[in-house]
């Protein structure tokens, strides 16, 4: 019973990042593509 | 002795100074890297087509449209700097489409909130009235039941309150009579003989420019003609008269 | 700044003198939450206790403060509304009022409207709900400081909201989360106020208090910042 | 590799996944139950990790969002929007724990607990900023207010965590003092889960910095287009 809760929560939270992540790196190589190089210089 | 003072110091530095000038609304570029130097005295009409960027240079010039890009003082202060453009807008005065009252209260009741918030006398107000139509029948209707144009002088009466240092007059005779518009043109004068500058942005040609010094043509948020309607000679002259 | 806020405020009384939109709209509005509130629960549902309280006159305070809080958004709306209808705000800072003067003057205005509505509500909770009430003075001191509390948050949010189109959704997000503080104390300083139960109502009243404080030192430091430009 | 990721992300993502790793290897296989909350005391080698994180990230916000209102760069605007997101993301992970933790150990997924009360009013108030940030403002504006929500909302968090606080206290709420007896074997776990959460948490926060800086520069390239279309007009 208890693993059942417990299995719930890690995914909640791994399977969280994971999609966060994978929604932020698609998000950034569809910006970048439209960006020229010499402007993807992070820092000032 | 005084005047003097303040003529020579005021010609040092111009009223207006505006140099590679980017102002945005939203994302849309409305000046795109405008110069323009204004000095003292002088009244300017800015012509051009709807979407020229003239309502913008007027709102810059108060302090309100925001400044992206370049530089640019009024009365020698940095619209760049935020307490310094403070200052700006305390000393412009603005007449737009926009008339900046309150709908629900009365011409009177209007009057007397600006003409308070902006520490005007309280006894201007009454001649003012008068002299704009506005004194007897119509000081008790709220604001929202006047016409486009008693809405106009309404607003008008309120920039004359607070006798501004720099006029800027979007379309300052749309939706005037004739004797709206001759009071404009008479105020205009009044105002630049006590020492103010005025900025017109007027589709008004023929009446603007009788009264300007000078015109401006404006195109995709830049100036594309600047000409001394009298020439420098003849304002020196008017200059040296006063 | 005292002398703006005073001016600003006069104006709005003005103004909602003029239109009466509190006490024509607001006002029926929040009775008519008051009256679905008595239909969602039903006034026949006893509470097992020392008293023998209907569920609705126990839920009286809380179910007060909220239809206050709804009226109260309401009312914010209005205040920023007038506003912004003629280009007003680009007006008032070419005048150069102190924005703390502005805000405070909102603030002032909104409350009260509130305080107002509060009355009527009140009456209105009283009758419906059959509340009892103990100790009117801490239900006085409770509708103040909490007025105050909602005003000044209120204000601040609504101006962080202010000229985006969907303002009027903005707001209740932005502005909710924050008076939950003062709508667990006031419910409770009311609940102690009404019943005369164990609670430490005056406690709860001094909690207001602090809130109230609080937003309005706040509101009056960030208003200028957010009213700098559009 | 992809765009936004540099050689700092990357030592940064392989720490992250390894500890990942480690940490789900300690937390669900080589740890032990507890003895009151048997085996869901291993959500807690989540949910206390996410809400440490978060309460960071806010704290970075509010960081950023003073330097901000001080300096007005593009940089600390950005910065302190995306700690908040990821921040909003580990408090919605620490309500979620939180629940899924509550139904086996208290038996229901909500108590009126005081801290639940007010970390899920926090939760709203940061997706008020969020939300805030997404307004069509000019970009001054947006960030001038959001720094001001920024700061704000710290006291917010303050006022509303004693007021619920005060509230349960005078309350006498049901105790939930369960004593755990947290043995090595959990306490490294769950010390392992805070060191993967959080380096994953940098990780997202410097990519969805990055996201927001490649939007700033798509923006400003759209920007000069349009200047350039606009100088063309009068001529």
């Amino acid at each position: 019973m208890y693993w059942n809760f417990v299995a719930v929560g890690y995914v909640a939270v791994y399977g969280g990042v994971v999609a966060y992540a994978l929604w932020l790196l698609a998000r950034g190589r569809r910006l970048s593509s439209q960006v020229p190089e010499e402007r993807r210089r992070f820092l000032d | 002795m005084v005047e003097d003072g303040f003529r020579k110091k005021a010609d040092a530095a111009p009223i207006v100074e505006l140099s590679g000038v980017i102002s945005l609304i939203g994302r849309f570029p409305a000046l795109a890297g405008l110069d323009l130097t204004i000095n003292d005295g002088e009244i300017v009409v800015l012509r051009g087509p709807n979407g020229a960027g003239k309502t913008t240079l007027l709102r810059l010039c108060a302090g309100l449209a925001p400044l992206n890009d370049g530089v640019g003082r009024i009365m020698d202060l940095d619209l760049g700097d935020r307490v310094q453009r403070r200052r700006i807008r305390r000393q412009a005065g603005m007449l737009s489409q926009q008339t900046f009252l309150y709908d629900e209260l009365t011409v009177e009741e209007n009057l007397q909130f600006w003409a308070t918030a902006n520490r005007a006398d309280p006894e201007a107000i009454e001649p003012v009235l008068d002299r704009l139509d506005l004194g007897r029948r119509l000081r008790t209707v709220k604001v929202s039941g006047l016409s486009t144009g008693q809405r106009r002088r309404a607003s008008l009466a309120v920039m004359v309150c607070r006798r501004p240092k720099l006029w800027l007059l979007d379309e300052p005779h749309a939706g005037l009579d004739r004797a709206g518009r001759d009071f404009v043109d008479d105020l205009v004068g009044h105002a630049v003989r006590f020492g103010a500058t005025v900025l017109i942005a007027s589709h008004d040609v023929e009446r603007a420019e009788e009264l300007a010094t000078r015109t401006v043509q404006m195109a995709g948020g830049r100036v594309l003609v600047d000409t001394n309607t009298r020439g420098e000679s003849d304002r020196q002259e008017d200059l040296d008269a006063s | 700044m005292l002398r703006d806020a005073w001016l600003m405020a006069v104006k709005d009384l003005r103004i909602e003198f003029a239109t009466r939109v509190v006490t024509g709209q607001i006002l029926p509005f929040g009775a008519l939450v008051l009256i679905l509130f008595g239909f969602s629960i039903s006034p026949d549902l006893t509470v097992v206790g020392t008293d023998r309280r209907s569920m609705l006159a126990q839920a009286a305070p809380g179910l007060f403060w909220v239809t206050v809080l709804l009226a109260a958004l309401l009312a914010l709306g209005r205040a920023f509304a007038v506003e912004s209808a003629d280009g007003n705000l680009d007006a008032l800072k070419m005048a150069g009022l102190d924005p703390a003067g502005i805000f405070l003057g909102k603030v002032a205005a909104v409350a009260v409207q509130l305080l107002l509505l509060e009355v009527v509500l009140g009456l209105g909770a009283f009758l419906l709900y059959a509340t009892p009430l103990h100790d009117p003075v801490m239900l006085l001191t409770t509708v103040i400081l909490a007025t105050a509390g909602i005003t000044a948050a209120g204000t601040l949010y609504a101006a962080l909201a202010s000229g985006l189109r969907v303002r009027d959704t903005l707001v209740p997000l932005l502005v909710l989360p924050v008076l939950a503080p003062v709508l667990l104390a006031a419910g409770l300083a009311t609940q102690a106020a009404v019943f005369g139960s164990a609670d430490n109502g005056w406690l709860w009243t001094a909690l207001l208090g602090v809130f109230a404080l609080i937003y309005l030192a706040v509101g009056m430091l960030a208003f200028g910042l957010i009213m700098e430009e559009s | 590799m992809t765009a936004t990721s540099s050689k700092v992300t990357r030592v940064i993502g392989y720490s992250a996944l390894a500890f990942t790793a480690l940490a789900l290897l300690f937390g669900l296989v080589i740890s032990g139950p507890e003895v009151n909350m048997r085996d869901s005391v291993r959500l807690l080698y989540v949910h206390v990790p996410s809400i440490l994180t978060a309460y960071l990230c806010f704290g970075i916000t509010l960081v950023g969002s003073v330097i901000y209102l001080r300096n007005r760069s593009t940089f600390w605007d950005l910065v302190a929007g995306s700690a908040a997101e990821v921040g909003t993301l580990y408090l919605a992970f620490a309500l979620i724990t939180g629940a899924v933790w509550g139904k086996p150990t208290w038996g229901t997924y909500w108590e009126w607990d005081p801290r639940l009360t007010s970390t899920a009013v926090m939760f709203i108030m940061y997706l008020g900023y969020l939300a805030l940030r997404r307004m069509e403002l000019p970009h001054e504006v947006r960030s001038r207010r959001a720094a001001v929500l920024g700061v704000v909302n710290i006291i917010n968090v303050i006022v509303v965590h004693y007021s619920v606080q005060w509230w349960r206290g005078l309350h006498q709420g049901r105790t939930f003092g369960l004593d755990p007896q947290i043995r090595d074997m959990q306490y490294f776990s769950w010390f392992l889960g805070t060191v993967a959460l959080g380096l994953i948490a940098a990780w997202l926060i410097i990519h969805r910095f990055r996201v927001g800086w490649l939007e700033r520069q798509l923006d400003e390239i759209h920007l000069e287009e349009a200047l350039v279309e606009r100088r063309g007009e009068g001529v």
